[in-house]
């Protein structure tokens, strides 16, 4: 991406916080799996924080994003409070969803974030409609769906692709390719060399990039969202990266080697960031101060979360419709 | 004022005529809405209107910016539905028959009927799924389902069965407006049934059962096409001197479980005519209600008219068996009255 | 002899093991049913055996020819599955959890069931899709649904739910050898619950409920963990003198209505337990049987004790508002009986 | 495909047969459809006759085919029954399905149709079952499933060609891109150039040939078939031809412009078949016996068909389930 606008020190410094703020967030969900402190199921981010914070820069609030079951980096990346997101997680009346979703239905429409969805590429189709749905009103925000290298081979993946072309809508496919779908592995389940490839058969535009390098994430996207801004339509978007964390909290990951762990760590993108960032005349200090910024806003979102009430258990009936003749019960 | 009679399907297209010209963030969607891909080339831009012919004129009269063919990608489509509703469009979505709902299912299941929930009320999805059932056109196991059960049980979903003309459009006009997903049901065989049907347009609230016919020994409650057969069999058995109130609930999520208690405990007796499979479905739901809140009032069995639990059958004479027609319903309503 | 205690993980685990060792013809699909794509670089042969173990150590026992982990393309080898069984073969398939139903739906619905009324009886389908209901983990609406009832609703499908371990193996050996498509439910909060199995295979009949409890005042019938609240609740209300028969119908389709109508006849009242949505589904089919069949025995009203009209919610204290715990039980009977 | 061995005459009289007995039957379902002679739905075949007769040419009778509402042609090509096909459109009790399917669900095991499925795309993965099962059998047939080209936006396409890949199996996926789905042209819906070029999001062979050449069709089928039965596994099969039928009996057909159809009515492929003829050494008064033959076996087919006893009411209720504990009623 030659000629892609290299982002400023300011942009750089918030996409390190957004990645850094991602990782500790999930650092506390697996302490607080471990410890039995947070009920339901947590599947955490780590590895892919490129992904969510390149892709989130590269939009503007008003622009939509609709996630999955992993959502912690993309609503991060979103910028969903994180204080809702801990009372999410902790099931409180104080939540995204006022303890009604957890941790793999986080959503907030104020930052632009549809939601998360639990059923794979369910939320492709879902992006790809408020995409529609911005066109039809002509505007120019755009859509983007999150969706996991698995997810390719769902039946939806295939009619959303086929439809964004019918449309030319708005919407960018963004598959996070972190080798893994559950326990398989990609080099079992993906039959084309890259999923990026998998454009061809919709006559669209498929770009593959490095998902452990927050720029060029960043650089693919901002191409994608200005094509289809002006008009041009969707792209699927590839970005490579490894899912260090278990497919969820407690998963042993015994089907990953331990040398491929280890060779692929050795690229994870806050030591890839911190790397570059002399060259990118970065401070290391200014760096640092972030860490331990984002640590402590984690921290407090959680410590403050753990404290909110819970739902009453009357609050079950609320939020099922809009309104409905004759009551619930 | 002299009668206007319309059928149900332009009493149908009507409403989506007079919704579109009232709000521009309606829109349609689906598989040769329009037909011929809304363009001038191919036979114009209504070639089609649906294979009922439901939906024609309005890719003429509304552009096809609003009026989408679709490709056979139903859950790709009912899923930017969802999308579209979540962002500030009222889509109206055509299933061509409610058949085909097992491809795009989970899309209704999980998705427009729970986005509301697990994101805590934040959001609403203000759609209209609108779809054929029925059997009665020798159609087969795979186009004559009703599957209604399929949608009532979803908390998130509003299920909505007019039978009139007047309430399709009426029933219709209410379910765009809503914000809820709300699943229109549209009877393949009663589409050219004709009656009168007001011009503007009134809408009709949900959650409200009609009485379609006064009586006192026997309630029948008759879900969509089995109304019509209910009514049938009331005019048979009025007759031999049986009367036979028939309830019409309209609506089934919400339900007005009142209308048919009340009844109920007027005539003391109950039954129910669907042509749905017999077994979790809207006949032993509404069988159900009253065996708990309507107890004290029975006299007898709550009786249940439906398919039998099989398939759709093809050859006419298994199909005439099959559906609960008025013969069946006259005898099983002597059965039960000892008559 | 002394008891062989197996958790309902095991004996499902065993019964698979008996019945792939008995029947070449039988094998598996699904995500990760063993794991690791079945090499021996990853993680051996089983890195999971699905999410909750179920199917651990198969592949390392029958080879991956007979263990195929699949893709994310449920409509896909549920389709296949049919065109397996269709041919010779007795798949059995795993859908992970039952709330993925709604992307393969349509092959289960329209296919599966269908197959063979539609071609005439000319063909049969013989398979097993396990998969896994239930509430409980607090995993919110898209994975804790048990959606019993879309597929008890359809003609063509078995549906069968076992709650003790031996059950489960027994029910599970029947399911496969038998030569109609079975939906096997497993209750993902039942799974590590132990007791005796038998080693020896021993299929137990489908259409036979099991009297759990002996009682007096009520029978309550349960659907699969309903079994369990309802045990707990029998068990405190013994302790003030309310005596409640507690019945397991273990399949619903086909259903042993005999053995409901004689309790209902000994006790006069019935009331069922179930965690899934109230409205067309399961347990207003019971109570619709019931209000038909054993109108006459019936002292009081039917009474159903299940989930509100909601989708799950995640939060503890509102997930446990949600599920008909014995508790909600044991209010309900004392105020059915006036107690 | 200049490798691919030349039919016999033997061969080419038998797969004219076959496609003049299609043509016939149903101009005789569109004429009892027309006359209200026939219940329920026909969707009828005509201008893709070559397709099926040329596929199944290339088949055993012991190689399975899974078909949809548009079946006749692969039943006939199949080599099921006219009288039983017939029967069933009548819903006679002496029909392929006991008169419980009808014309949308013409089967027939015996001779390897496993039967028509009236869901679009729905049949694809249920032949990629079959094949999966011969392999698993350790036999060589092969599975064979019918589509429109409308079926390639259907979701279980997609889950379908990505399994025949993952499980290499011996099933060839036959689009008949008769140019509508419905009333919708495929230059609205295509976004390739070509239906076979799908198969590249698959790693799977993707082969286009001509629809209205029986000989054409037979040999690309010959090819495929071949590779799976050696191993090779599923191919994309992509014939072009024209839908002259309505989508259903009673259809208009507005959307077709005169001059389209003329102009591939021109290459119609009886006529096709027949100009060729005396080029390939075939005898033009054994081409009419032939005819004649065809329409006297269609003709009886239908009047006998027609005389047969309709069910008892009471049949409803048998074959549902092989068994079931306690009755059905
Ligand atoms: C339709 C459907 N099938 C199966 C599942 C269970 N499931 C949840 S996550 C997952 C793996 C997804 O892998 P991938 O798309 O690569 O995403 P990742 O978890 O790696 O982010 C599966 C099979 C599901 N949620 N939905
Ligand atoms: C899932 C599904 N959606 C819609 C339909 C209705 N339908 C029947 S045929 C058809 C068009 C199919 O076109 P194509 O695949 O090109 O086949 P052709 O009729 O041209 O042979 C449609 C939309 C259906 N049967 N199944
Ligand atoms: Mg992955
Ligand atoms: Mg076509």
């Amino acid at each position: 991406m030659p000629d892609a606008p290299t982002p400023t020190h300011d942009q750089l410094y918030a996409m390190y916080r957004s990645m850094v703020t991602m990782r500790r967030f999930d650092a506390v969900v697996t302490e607080l799996a471990e410890a039995d402190r947070i009920p339901g199921y947590a599947h955490t981010y780590t590895g892919s924080e490129a992904i969510a914070a390149g892709v989130c820069a590269a939009l503007r609030p008003s622009d939509w994003i609709a996630s999955t079951y992993r959502n912690h980096g993309h609503a991060i990346g979103k910028g969903v409070a994180l204080r809702a997101m801990a009372a999410e997680l902790h099931g409180r009346r104080t939540g995204t969803a006022k303890g009604k979703g957890g941790s793999m239905h986080i959503s907030d429409f104020g930052v632009g974030m549809l939601g998360a969805f639990g059923i794979v590429a369910a939320g492709m189709p879902i992006a790809l409609g408020a995409a529609l749905s911005m066109k039809m009103q002509g505007r120019d925000e755009v859509a983007v769906a999150f969706f996991g290298d698995g997810a390719v081979h769902q039946g939806v993946f295939h009619e959303a692709m086929g439809l964004a072309k019918l449309w030319n809508a708005p919407v960018l496919f963004v598959c996070e390719n972190n080798q893994y779908a559950e326990a398989t592995a990609l080099d079992y389940h993906l039959h084309t060399e890259t999923v990026a490839n998998m454009a061809a058969g919709y006559a669209l535009p498929g770009v593959r990039a490095d998902g452990m390098d927050v720029v060029a994430v960043y650089q693919a996207t901002l191409e994608a969202v200005a094509r289809a801004r002006a008009g041009g339509g969707a792209t699927l978007l590839e970005f490579v990266s490894y899912r260090f964390s278990g497919q969820y909290e407690g998963d042993k990951q015994t089907y990953q080697p331990a040398d491929e762990r280890a060779a692929w760590w050795a690229r994870e993108p806050l030591t890839a960031f911190e790397q570059a960032a002399a060259e990118r005349g970065l401070d290391a200090a200014r760096l640092e101060r972030i860490r331990a910024d984002a640590d402590a806003e984690v921290a407090a979102a959680f410590a403050a979360a753990e404290q909110d009430p819970w739902p009453e258990p009357d609050e079950l009936y609320d939020d099922v419709y809009v309104s409905y003749e004759g009551g619930l019960r | 004022m002299s009668e206007r009679l319309l059928t149900i399907r332009d009493a149908i297209n009507e409403a989506l005529v007079q919704a579109m010209e009232a709000d521009p963030t309606v829109f349609l969607m689906g598989e040769d809405v329009a037909g011929g891909a809304g363009r001038d080339d191919r036979g114009g831009l209504d070639a089609w209107g649906g294979p009922f012919g439901v939906t024609r004129g309005l890719a003429t009269r509304f552009g096809r910016e609003r009026v989408l063919d679709t490709t056979i990608a139903e859950a790709g489509f009912f899923g930017a539905a969802v999308g579209a509703a979540m962002t500030g469009m009222r889509p109206v979505v055509e299933l061509m028959y409610v058949d085909f709902a097992g491809v795009a299912y989970d899309q209704m299941l999980n998705q427009a009927a729970k986005v509301r929930y697990m994101f805590g009320g934040t959001q609403k999805v203000p759609m209209v799924m609108r779809t054929v059932v029925g059997g009665g056109f020798r159609a087969a196991a795979e186009h004559s389902q009703t599957l209604y059960s399929i949608f009532a049980h979803i908390p998130g979903l509003k299920t909505v069965a007019p039978t009139t003309a007047a309430d399709a459009k009426g029933l219709l006009l209410t379910a765009i407006a809503d914000d809820d997903p709300v699943v229109f049901f549209e009877h393949k065989r009663m589409y050219m049934q004709k009656s009168h049907v007001p011009e503007a347009p009134e809408p009709i609230p949900f959650g409200v059962a009609a009485v379609r016919r006064e009586g006192t020994d026997l309630t029948i409650v008759g879900v969509q096409r089995g109304v019509q057969f209910a009514l049938e069999a009331a005019e048979a058995l009025a007759g031999e001197d049986i009367s036979v109130e028939v309830i019409d609930p309209r609506t089934y999520t919400p339900l007005d479980k009142g209308t048919i208690l009340a009844s109920v405990a007027k005539t003391g007796r109950l039954m129910i005519v669907d042509e749905s499979y017999p077994r979790a479905s809207l006949a032993t739901d509404l069988a159900a209600i009253v065996a708990d809140e309507g107890f004290e009032s029975l006299k007898g069995p709550i009786r249940r008219v439906t398919a039998p639990h099989t398939p759709v059958p093809f050859s006419p004479p298994l199909e005439d068996a099959y559906l609960p027609l008025p013969g069946r319903i006259v005898a099983e309503v002597k059965r039960l009255l000892g008559a």
